[in-house]
């Protein structure tokens, strides 16, 4: 066993578990902190794909933002919501059934094609390339980008912020 | 140099641009002129009105933008899409326009400048969506347009209704779209790229497998399927619809629906088909099963719009099922897969927009003077507000598609194609649909008209503004019932590139 | 003839006076009443010029040359390139001797259906307004010869007989307005099916020699203008056809209406008020049976041959279950409803038979039931008026202090049964000769036979249970007929005797056209020229 | 043990996936099936950047996965502000109706 096959393993169990416990957990607390430990295991899956700027980027806006707000969305609406923190689950059996069906159809369909099975080391993506594709070919998916994100900031202010009566 | 081409590239999107300055106006009389309503209107109405000509202007030509170093273009300003583009800023003004009647929360004229900057961000992500060739460009046009929509579901604020279904718009569109996103990288990885052309190239060429692709194609019908609330993913529709403040449920239900459709078309016509005809009918590039696929979603949609709307007390409710049922009905023209499909499908969403823009107005208006959506307070209305009754029976008897309204033409349209197509069971499912759905359509009008009142409608009265607007409405869809002309021509336009 | 629109002035005269009504203030009643009688009156003076400029050589049924009053514009023209060929959607409007008879019964009975509208209090102005429209949609359908514009009036007519029977009608108004509404655009289904297949699959040719899929009835008829590959073609090894030919005739049966699709009649006559009922069975019960004849028979006479014996056997159904229901009723308007029924069973029997004598013999008694059936309406109407009950046991002894009132009802109930004399016998025996002459439907006209004598007798009991005995005390201050009640009795009764003693005047209206019907029906051959064309 | 390949990648993608469509359909609370929603969408991020990686497309998924986790923190900001205005419509107006839409 290479050292890089038991890193790999080490992050797909943290992540697949942690996911795993994410959704399965009676209570909201400890799956958003799961949560947390499924990003960083993607984030060190990024890492084994030679995408180090992805890993950062990862944590950064996924620990540090996306999971802090989701946080608040536990904290505030444990006490507002009637199922509180326990969270009741439905379709149990629909949901385990369909989804492992999915699963292993997925899992079956990209293993069983055979696609890019080359595992020599591959050259890592230079930032410079991701910059340029961004800057250059996809300008006017970025620009896009800024008015969804000005958007997003008006809509949250809008919604969220006090209304005086 | 590709940077400078790129830019000059940028320019050529001027219905775009616009657009983005208009938002950027708005948000600039918003923050420093405190709001003032009618600098708003007039400001934010002449920027459509400009988009409006502007797109009018650019309706039949064709432009390559954002070529970038593999050849292939990144958007592209055709016809089909500006159509598109049309109908959501057509929207867009009307919703606008209903905007100043709605009386449902008193903050919401406050927030009025909010209002408008993110629905024209919602137009605007239509119209990224109407002309991009690219998955991730597409995708994030598909976002703007939702994640707008959340807030804009979720503007009347003091109403717990309109958050709690604001919310679960948000949930539930976030995961649909995360289907969706998983199935382009599925596309991604099958192709290596995210460019339509090149897609379609690969897929062209034969050389990939079909259950892999079936699946990306699925996971992609489940974005689409949500955005214009079709059948499995229609459940949020109903109390979306209820909850969110009525003019923009009339924008959801029209333009939210256009960016669903124009998305389906260009997957259909661009990445998963033949460019162009083999006697009149489309030809995929690999053998899926499409028309199995289309089928399904269709009769799901349209029966289950149709026989939930049924037992609905509440007009919003019900008119959130009959669009349901209406997404059946336009699936099935697309499903027919032939040229009288694709253009019956443009014509019945140009009436589709008259019609239920009209019928949501009607809602508003008469909720501003009895206060409830419920139909059982709809008693007696025919007679204390007769222009209004009459205007939303004229939508709704539209809507249900019988002649001399417009709506029959539209699903005439799709019953020609789909007779064209030898799907004549569908065709006949289709029609018994419409028969169905004539029950529910008549109930509200039993109620405006036959059902006496239980208690004095008071004060209930008609202004002038409302009415010229249920007019303006309302008269062209019966004239377009009669002379449908123009909308055909128009239709036929939008798919100069498609059509053989 | 000339160019005087006299075909759309007919049919849309009561627009005319639709748009006069709505402009009016709600408060002038009698105003908005006279508009719709003037704009009726209108209709029949208009009908009458029709009739008297009518050529009576002239065939139509399927050829363009031969109808009368033609007046074609193009409508929708739109040029598709190639996704769907042209597409060319004509105003279309021609009358021949199968149309005359209906249009100058829908005349005359929309004009006594507004007389007989004169005590309607309730939201006046609505039921003007909704009672031209259905006027116009009425007259639409028996002149349009472009099956586009007919499906349109055929549907126009739908909306405001909801409403009318909704708003205006008895306590359970709601429930027969939306059966009859779901009965009839359940119908419209097929209609428009068949319509749209047959669009697809004939062809005309202009004058540039470009040819274009077209609405045209006339072009559907015949057999050279179909396409190799279209849906309901011929030459179609599926042979869709039958199936077409299913599916509209069950549209327009829906109509008729024929048993086992009757079931909305009774409870819409029940819960109308009087002058809908008398428009309902006077003329809309016609537009089934003109809508077979017109289409099924001219369009599909290859599968009509076939299917005769069914036709006859729902006409013998008709007849007798009709009069069976029509016996066990209690409810004056309900017998007359089922009374209808069966009359209209006679109708499909003399269709069966597909010969002159038999197809004359329907579409008289198409006309002969409108007028016979709208007295009777009328005159339950007038006791229901006066007493404001309708049960046949409540009434005894009418003619004591009726007389007159009785007299037109005795007039009624003989034609109703077949009396000689009165223009019901011409058309039952017509109808019966006709169907009797025809080997494979002879033993069905035998026991339709036996409906006569069914009819005779709920009739005569009916006649006897409400106007002869002694009279109910309950009923001794009743006054006999008004001057308005005359003015809608007088004519009907005029025109039964007149067309009893000389039923020529209306059967040399349509001879020419019922000949080259049957011409049409029994000599087109689609089969051959499909074989000839393999 | 083997080495590791691409399909290692998509397996865990395919779990992770398959895992917040559970959510989503077994769940009913909505903070929890955002959770879902995150996990669906690293996901779509893994199977981007392992088939760029593996099958050497270049940049093109790395410019998806960051476009994807851009628009994940959009659509979770728009959440906040709704799930806060939630909680005060319900805190002020009444906080014992929960569930005011039915299904």
């Amino acid at each position: 066993m290479t050292y890089y096959s038991l890193v790999f393993w080490l992050f797909a169990l943290i992540t697949v578990g942690s996911a795993f416990i994410v959704v399965m957990s009676k209570n909201l607390i400890y799956s958003v902190f799961s949560l947390l430990l499924t990003f960083f295991g993607v984030a060190g899956l990024y890492v084994l794909l030679s995408a180090d700027f992805i890993a950062i980027v990862q944590l950064i806006v996924y620990v540090g933002g996306i999971l802090i707000v989701l946080i608040f969305g536990v904290m505030l609406t444990g006490s507002v919501l009637t199922e509180g923190l326990k969270t009741n689950v439905t379709n149990m059996l629909l949901g385990s059934v369909a989804t492992g069906a999915l699963a292993g159809l997925l899992i079956l369909l990209f293993t069983n094609n055979n696609l890019y099975p080359n595992t020599q080391v591959l050259t890592p993506v230079p930032l410079k390339d991701i910059s340029r594709l961004f800057i250059v070919d996809y300008l006017v998916l970025f620009e896009l980008l800024g008015v969804l994100l000005l958007a997003a900031l008006i809509g949250a202010a809008s919604i969220g912020r006090k209304e005086k009566v | 140099m590709e940077l400078t081409q790129n830019l000059h590239d940028l320019l050529s999107l001027r219905a775009e641009l616009v657009l983005t300055a208009v938002i950027l106006l708005l948000l600039g009389i918003e923050l420093f002129s405190k709001g003032n309503k009618t600098l708003l209107r007039v400001v934010s109405l002449t920027g459509i009105g400009v988009v409006l000509i502007l797109l009018f202007g650019e309706s039949s030509t064709a432009q390559k933008l954002f070529i970038g170093s593999n050849g292939v273009p990144l958007m592209i300003i055709e016809p089909l899409g500006t159509f598109a583009k049309i109908i959501a800023s057509i929207s867009a003004l009307f919703t606008i326009l209903f905007m100043g009647i709605n009386r449902e929360d008193s903050t919401m004229v406050r927030r009025e400048g909010e209002f408008m900057v993110l629905l024209l961000c919602t137009v605007l992500g239509v119209f990224f969506l109407s002309s991009s060739y690219d998955l991730i460009l597409l995708y994030t046009g598909f976002e703007l347009l939702s994640i707008s929509s959340y807030a804009l579901a979720g503007y009347n604020k003091r109403s717990s209704q309109s958050s709690e279904a604001s919310l679960k718009y948000l949930v539930y569109g976030a995961a649909s779209s995360a289907i969706m996103i998983y199935g382009i990288s599925i596309l991604y990885g099958l192709t290596g790229t995210t460019n339509i052309f090149i897609i379609q190239a690969i897929l062209g060429s034969g050389a990939l497998s079909g259950a892999l692709l079936l699946m990306a194609i699925v996971f992609l019908l489940a974005g689409i399927a949500f955005k214009i609330s079709a059948f499995p993913f229609h459940f949020w529709t109903p109390d979306v619809y209820e909850g969110a403040p009525t003019h923009f449920t009339a924008y959801l239900s029209v333009a939210s629906k256009i960016g669903g459709f124009i998305l389906l078309l260009r997957l259909i016509l661009d990445l998963f088909f033949r460019k162009g005809f083999n006697s009149e009918i489309l030809q995929p590039v690999s053998d899926l099963p499409w028309n199995d696929i289309l089928i399904f979603i269709s009769i799901g949609s349209m029966t289950i719009g149709n026989l939930v709307a049924l037992w609905q007390k509440n007009i919003k409710r019900l008119l959130a099922y009959s669009s349901i049922a209406h997404a059946g009905y336009l699936l099935a023209g697309i499903a027919a897969l032939n040229s009288t499909g694709l253009v019956a499908v443009l014509v019945y969403f140009a009436f589709y927009l008259l019609m239920n823009m009209g019928a949501f107005l009607v809602v508003i208006l008469i909720k501003n003077e009895i206060h409830s959506e419920m139909l059982e307070d709809y008693n007696g209305i025919g007679s204390k507000l007769p222009l209004y009754a009459i205007a939303l029976s004229i939508f709704l008897v539209s809507l249900t598609g019988l002649p001399p309204t417009a709506g029959f033409i539209g699903k005439f349209y799709i019953l020609m194609a789909l007779v064209n197509a030898d799907l004549v069971l569908l065709a006949f499912f289709l029609f018994l649909n419409s028969v169905i759905s004539l029950y529910y359509y008549v109930r509200v009008m039993k109620h405006l008209f036959i059902s006496k009142p239980e208690k004095e409608l008071g004060e209930a009265k008609q202004n002038v503004y409302g009415g010229v607007l249920t007019l303006v409405l309302a008269v062209p869809t019966i004239i377009f019932g009669i002379f449908f002309t123009p909308i055909l021509r128009l239709a036929e336009a939008a798919l100069k590139f498609y059509l053989p | 003839m000339s160019s005087f629109p006299m075909l759309t002035l007919l049919t849309f005269l009561p627009i005319i006076g639709m748009v006069i009504v709505m402009m009016l203030p709600k408060e002038k009643r009698s105003l908005i009443k006279i508009t719709t009688l003037v704009a009726t009156g209108l209709q029949v003076v208009l009908a009458g010029f029709m009739w008297a400029g009518f050529n009576y050589s002239q065939a139509g049924i399927n050829n363009p040359a031969t109808f009368q009053f033609v007046e074609r514009i193009p409508w929708i023209t739109f040029d598709s390139g190639s996704w769907l060929g042209m597409i060319k959607i004509d105003y279309f409007l021609g009358v021949d001797g199968l149309s005359a008879p209906m249009v100058l019964l829908t005349a005359l009975i929309s004009f006594i259906a507004a007389i007989s509208s004169w005590n309607i209090e309730r939201s006046v102005k609505g039921y003007f307004a909704l009672f031209l429209l259905l006027d116009t949609g009425m007259m639409g359908t028996f002149l349009a010869l472009d099956f586009f514009l007919f499906y349109v009036f055929w549907e126009i007519m739908l909306l405001p007989m909801y409403f009318l029977i909704g708003i205006w009608g008895g306590p359970r108004k709601e429930y027969a307005a939306i059966k009859f509404f779901i009965y009839t655009l359940f119908g419209s289904v097929f209609i428009l099916l068949v319509m749209i297949g047959l669009y697809l699959s004939v062809n005309e040719v202009t004058g540039e020699g470009a040819t274009f899929h077209t609405f045209n009835i006339l072009s559907m008829m015949n057999p050279s203008n179909y396409t190799q590959d279209g849906i309901l073609s011929p030459f179609n090894p599926d042979n869709l056809r039958f199936i077409a030919f299913i599916g509209l005739f069950v549209g327009f049966a829906i109509k008729i209406p024929m048993f086992p699709f009757h079931t909305w009649l009774p409870d819409a006559h029940v819960e109308a008020p009087t002058p809908i009922s008398v428009i309902l069975a006077g003329v809309l019960l016609k537009l089934g049976a003109y809508g077979i004849i017109r289409f099924n028979y001219s369009i599909f006479p290859e599968i009509t041959r076939e299917l005769v014996w069914w036709i006859a056997l729902f006409g013998m159904i008709n007849i007798i279950y009709g009069a069976f229901c029509a016996m066990a009723q209690k409810d004056f308007k309900k017998l007359i409803a089922y009374s209808s029924v069966s009359h209209m069973g006679y109708v499909l029997l003399g269709m069966a038979s597909l010969n002159e004598v038999g197809l004359g013999g329907a579409v008289l008694q198409m006309f002969n039931h409108g007028t016979i059936t709208a007295m009777l309406f009328l005159l339950v109407g007038v006791v229901y008026d006066r007493t404001h009950t309708r049960g046949l046991n409540d009434f005894g002894g009418l003619a004591n202090n009726l007389p007159v009132y009785t007299g037109f009802a005795i007039v009624a109930f003989f034609a109703a049964i077949g009396l000689p004399g009165l223009s019901g016998f011409i058309s039952e025996s017509f109808v019966f000769l006709g169907a009797f002459k025809v080997e494979s439907i002879r033993l069905l006209t035998i026991i339709s036979a036996a409906g006569i004598v069914l009819g005779a007798g709920y009739m005569l009991w009916t006649m006897q249970r409400v106007y002869l005995g002694k009279l109910n005390e309950k009923w001794t201050d009743l006054k006999d007929l008004d001057f308005r009640e005359y003015t809608m009795l007088v004519p009907l009764a005029v025109i039964v005797f007149l067309l009893g003693i000389f039923p020529s005047i209306m059967l040399d209206l349509m001879n020419t056209s019922i000949n080259e019907l049957v011409n049409q029906v029994t000599k087109t051959d689609f089969h051959s020229i499909m074989s000839g064309m393999k | 043990m083997t080495e590791i390949t691409l399909y290692h990648f998509l397996v865990i993608s395919s779990l992770l996936f398959s895992l917040g469509l559970y959510a989503m359909i077994t769940r009913r609370n909505s903070i929890l099936i955002l959770m879902g929603v995150e996990l669906m969408l690293n996901a779509a991020n893994i199977n981007f950047v392992a088939f760029s990686h593996f099958g050497n497309f270049g940049a093109s998924g790395h410019l998806s996965a960051l476009v994807i986790i851009v628009l994940a923190a959009a659509e979770a900001a728009i959440a906040l502000a709704i799930v806060l205005n939630i909680y005060r419509t319900f805190n002020t107006v009444n906080a014992d109706e929960a569930d005011k839409l039915k299904e």
